[in-house]
């Protein structure tokens, strides 16, 4: 990590100077050694602060398609995760490629620091890396975790990083049955603030108004009056990206609650993948989702109504 | 109707009024009269004041009152038709009730500051509804005031609210006079054509009045620099902002703009007062 | 509160294409074919009108099932409308059902104009389904289920 | 009011839950889903769950007092009637154990705000219900910054404030309030002799001697003064500070001082049933009227936060700031933007 961490730092460092573009998406370095925000910088100079390590977690292709009016060309790094979710924005028109000049980063999977916390980790005041090791220094002691532990979720689906397999945990829920299922989405889901970070943070998620913010809408509903308004925000939430959800887990990795999202967007990918296969690259290319195409052996809804082991 | 026996002090429930008289003042602008269910006044309150209206189920929003307290029969909203809330409103007949509650804001300093006073009212469109309630106070208590003049200008012809009371009632007042504006020249008009704050500078008031503005943000910006060229201080001049309210009491946090809540600490501002506040209105 | 103890009227909201089970649920009627009054029929120009929003309102609102019929594969008035829709629904029941939602409260059909016979009976199937789960406790809006069940 | 100190072994503490829960409702941190929150215990509750190691909730204590969701009123609309037909329903006594510092702090900032005038009655029927039962933090984290705005973390306010040293519980009350608590728990409760014991002396050196090691710690609110408004309102600072804001509500819900609320109507088809609900002055529609919107980007709504928090707040209240340095928007953010971040960049060269 530390290698990559110098080399793209390099790679940033070339592009702002030879002027390949005015500007580049990265991220800024915190003084708690963790929390780096994503930044825009413009200038070689300016690169000082930035940073690349195990704490970047956020995917940065949203932000860039807000840069869409911005004069001249946009460097952005992309982690592997992240390159699905920059593709659809280009596939959708929400980002200019002509306008991007788009660097693949490597990765070797990001940190989450609520996992950290989680195990007991308090007072972190530096976290260096040793081998696949973490070594914590907090106000309380030293204390070491290995890093494939503390690997945010969206790690776990990645190929790179991982050997998990990312739909076994959804695998898992469907066996459960019908009831448990609820009691399970009825304890996660009604801890939901609405603060609409999962939204917001979504890259596929560019409506210009919502309709959970049109209050001609009849959804405008800010609060969780009742639990119903959880379940409708959410799975609302989830088929408006069913089809086009790369799987990028911005909103797992977001949410203040901890509420486990990715559960529900892999469902989807996964029923997608199992009921019409995965998209050609091709279709993808024309703007077809699997909702927005079809074919005529496609199944009947009744065979949800076929499935076993519920009740 | 049964009055529920909740706990009536709480600032965000509302009680019932009824409309029971509606006036079309211009294609956009219908004037509602609103009594309590037993008729009477749902609340005392002073000029400039605001209450908040509702239909449940549609939408609520704040409205300035522009009757006059005096004025102990009813009172009375000039409301233009702008939104989900406005648009229903424009709908209804007379007999419909609305959930109302206020009054709101701290109102013009009529009994303090202006008393005594030649006052200059300068309204624009749908500005001249916070004033109304004034120029009526000021009107019903006549000696306890000086002369009295108001200038209102709208888009057109068609958009001057309560034209009748302008041009019959208030015009034949001794001591008052009503100066008249439209945008654009327009048949059938024989009045001054022009924009407010060209009208103010161009009728050259003298400098010892107290000056009420309000009107369109635009409109606001140009006659003051209007009053300021004519020798007008800043702190002569009352105006009202409008900004998104939900709560009325200072507590929801939309209205907030410096350490102002425009809900509890307006809408009326003295304009050297609104100088200090940031620039985000 | 007794809602529990009063027998358990369910409502039914049924989506049916205007184009042919529309027509099909007039064929039921015209020919005296008996179908349960708690099925709501609610006409859409095709099923592939009905947003999964509808699906989620009519629960919200106290459905205790929810049936959407339209042309069958092929004959879509619209040519394609209901193989989307098939795609669109077999996705929404499948999360509806993976959130703990009973699956046999969400339905699909394709039933046409000519087929008065299979309305009513579609229908009947239904409603029997959802009088042997009983009452949808568990994607409802309280408010208003309460509100129904007083 | 001097109070004395008791004191409780702690593996007695499950019999005092249960002992104030038979009389008032009780909400202790609890895990939830993965996160703690307060989450109200009865004699079902599995104990276990409970955590007051953990130094945070997700959500803070003021969820208690100024819920997320709160029923005002309903109506019933026929023809061109309308009934108002019920108001908010009220609440039962209750206590919150476990509140730390900050949250206690930001309470006093929401009272400020709710209890002026016209008062809030809704909160005021909340506050005057609640017991608040503070908790001193015996190991604050790297995110705190309590500190900075003079709260003692190691001598937290509140009706009733506990230490836990050792095997102990010691509880003091600080309140008519938790002086009535008090003495409901009388059976139990052991009054100790000493005016304060030893153990707790060491606690509080202990956790004032961490307090001192905060990285956070040392902010300077010297810039944050009302006088400086204006020139704070139009640094560009702002600018390149919101650029990574998204626009979401996390810091405003998780904030234990924010108490920005929208009022929405629900129509049930049998009525219309009226709430508010938390909002956010980070989201677009905040401000939107019918006419316009006078915050129409990112970087004057993310301002408005902060500004609100460390200058318009303060220059009505006191100098009191509307923020206690809990640190949950810095550990919150998607976008890891916060608090600390604002201040250290406009409050001066001195943080760098």
């Amino acid at each position: 990590m530390h290698n990559s961490s110098c080399t793209v730092k390099e790679t940033a460092r070339k592009i702002l100077e030879s002027g390949q573009a005015e500007r580049l998406l990265g991220w800024e370095q915190d003084s708690s050694g963790y929390n780096h925000a994503p930044a825009v910088f413009k200038s070689a100079g300016e690169l000082d602060r930035f940073i690349y390590d195990r704490f970047c977690g956020s995917n940065l292709s949203k932000l860039l398609a807000r840069l869409r009016e911005a004069e001249g060309r946009t460097a952005v790094l992309l982690k592997a995760c992240d390159r699905e979710s920059f593709n659809l924005l280009v596939r959708e028109h929400r980002i200019d490629p002509e306008q991007v000049h788009r660097v693949d980063i490597e990765c070797s999977g990001m940190v989450d620091i609520e996992k950290l916390r989680n195990k007991g980790i308090k007072g972190i005041r530096e976290i260096t890396e040793s081998g696949d090791e973490l070594h914590i220094s907090t106000l309380y002691g030293e204390k070491r975790c290995r890093s494939e532990e503390v690997l945010l979720e969206k790690c776990l689906s990645c190929p790179a990083v991982s050997s998990a397999d990312a739909f076994d945990a959804v695998g898992q829920m469907e066996e459960r049955s019908s009831l448990e299922r609820y009691e399970f989405w009825k304890e996660a889901l009604s801890t939901c603030i609405r603060c609409n970070a999962c939204r917001n943070s979504c890259p596929v998620c560019t409506c210009e108004q919502c309709i959970f913010d049109n209050p001609r809408s009849g959804t405008a509903g800010k609060a969780s009056a009742d639990f119903f308004e959880d379940q409708h925000f959410h799975l609302v939430r989830v088929f408006h990206a069913a089809g086009r959800c790369t799987d990028c887990g911005e909103c797992t990795r977001v949410c203040p609650q901890g509420i486990p999202l990715y559960l529900l967007n892999r469902k989807v990918i996964k029923d997608i993948n199992e009921l019409y296969g995965e998209l050609s690259l091709e279709d993808k290319e024309l703007g077809k989702g699997a909702l927005t195409s079809f074919s005529f052996q496609d199944a009947h809804p009744d065979i949800i109504r076929k499935r076993t082991g519920d009740q | 109707m049964s009055n529920c026996s909740c706990n009536s002090t709480n600032a965000l429930v509302p009680t019932i009024g009824v409309v029971t008289d509606i006036r079309v003042d211009t294609p956009d602008v219908k004037t509602f009269r609103v009594t309590g269910v037993q008729g009477g006044l749902c609340f005392d309150y002073v000029p400039g004041q605001c209450a908040m209206l509702s239909i449940p189920g549609v939408g609520e929003a704040m409205f300035s009152i522009t009757s006059s307290p005096t004025n102990r029969e009813y009172m009375e909203f000039s409301i233009k038709k702008c939104g989900i809330l406005t648009d229903w409103l424009h709908e209804i007949e007379p007999g419909q009730q609305v959930a109302i509650r206020g009054p709101y804001g701290n109102g013009f300093p009529v009994d303090t500051v202006l008393k005594g006073r030649d006052l200059l009212f300068i309204a624009g469109g749908i500005g001249l509804a916070p004033l109304r309630s004034v120029i009526n106070y000021c009107i019903d208590n006549r000696k306890d005031y000086g002369t009295i003049d108001i200038v209102y200008g709208a888009r057109s012809a068609e958009d001057l609210v309560h034209i009748d009371e302008l041009k019959t009632y208030w015009n034949s007042l001794e001591n008052v006079s009503v100066h008249l504006t439209i945008d654009n020249p327009q048949e059938g008009w024989d009045g001054h054509v022009g924009f407010v704050p060209a009208y103010v500078q161009e009728l050259g008031f003298d400098v010892d009045r107290t000056v009420l503005v309000c009107g369109p943000p635009i409109m606001i910006k140009f006659t003051l620099a209007s009053l300021g060229e004519l020798g007008f201080e800043k702190s002569q001049v009352y105006t009202t902002m409008e900004l998104k309210m939900k709560c009325g009491i200072g507590t929801c946090g939309r209205c907030n703009i410096g350490s102002k809540y425009v809900c509890k600490d307006g809408p009326v501002f003295r304009c050297d007062e609104l100088e200090s506040l940031p620039a985000e209105y | 509160m007794s809602v529990d103890k009063q027998p358990f009227k369910p409502l039914i909201a049924a989506f049916c294409c205007n184009w042919c089970s529309y027509a099909g649920a007039d064929l039921a009627g015209t020919s005296r074919l008996a179908y349960p009054a708690e099925v709501k029929i609610i006409r859409v120009p095709c099923s592939c009108r009905v947003n999964p929003l509808f699906v989620l309102r009519a629960f919200q609102r106290g459905a205790d099932g929810v049936i959407i019929a339209g042309c069958h594969p092929g004959d879509c008035h619209y040519t394609t409308g209901n193989y989307y829709a098939r795609r669109r629904m077999t996705l929404l029941f499948s999360m509806l059902d993976y959130l703990g939602i009973e699956k046999e409260r969400t339905k699909l059909d394709w039933i046409s104009a000519a087929e008065g016979v299979k309305f009513a009976t579609v229908m009947n199937d239904f409603s029997k389904e959802i009088h042997a789960l009983g009452r949808n406790t568990r994607f409802g809006d309280l408010r208003c289920t309460t509100a129904v069940a007083q | 009011m001097e109070h004395r100190v008791y004191s409780l072994p702690k593996k007695r503490m499950g019999e005092l839950f249960g002992l104030i829960s038979s009389s008032r409702q009780l909400f202790l941190p609890m895990e939830k889903g993965g996160q703690f929150q307060f989450s109200r215990v009865d004699e079902h509750t599995d104990l276990e769950g409970v955590s007051l190691d953990r130094l945070l909730t997700a959500g803070s204590a003021k969820e208690l007092f100024f819920p997320q969701t709160q029923q005002i009123a309903a109506f019933r609309r026929r023809g061109k009637e309308i009934e108002l037909t019920s108001a908010e329903t009220l609440t039962s006594a209750f206590v919150a154990f476990g509140v730390r510092a900050c949250d206690a702090r930001s309470l006093e900032v929401l009272d400020r705000a709710f209890l002026g005038t016209p008062r809030d009655t809704m909160y005021e029927e909340k506050r005057s219900k609640g017991t608040v039962v503070t908790l001193a933090c015996n190991e604050p984290e790297e995110t705190c910054f309590c500190s900075v705005f003079s709260i003692d973390a190691a001598s937290p306010k509140g009706d009733v404030e506990t230490w836990i040293a050792g095997d102990t519980l010691y509880w003091r009350p600080g309140s008519e309030k938790g002086a009535e608590l008090t003495q409901e728990l009388d059976a139990l409760l052991d009054p100790c002799s000493e005016e304060e014991p030893e153990g707790l002396i060491q606690l509080k050196q202990q956790i004032r001697s961490i307090i001192g090691k905060l990285p956070l710690g040392r902010l300077s609110l010297e810039q944050f003064r009302p006088e400086a408004l204006q020139e704070l309102f139009d640094d560009p600072a702002w600018q390149k500070l919101s650029e990574p804001c998204i626009g979401c509500g996390t810091c405003t819900f998780v904030c234990p001082t924010c108490q920005c609320f929208d009022i929405r109507d629900f129509d049930t088809g049998e009525g219309v049933q009226r709430f508010r609900c938390w909002d956010s002055c980070m989201y677009s529609d905040f401000t939107t009227m019918a006419h316009g919107n006078p915050r129409t980007s990112q970087v004057e709504r993310f301002r408005q936060r902060f500004m609100h928090k460390l200058v318009y707040y303060p220059a009505n209240h006191d100098g009191l700031y509307s923020c206690a340095g809990c640190g949950r928007c810095v550990s919150k953010c998607p976008n890891s933007m916060n608090m600390v971040k604002v201040m250290k960049t406009l409050g001066g060269a001195q943080h760098v």
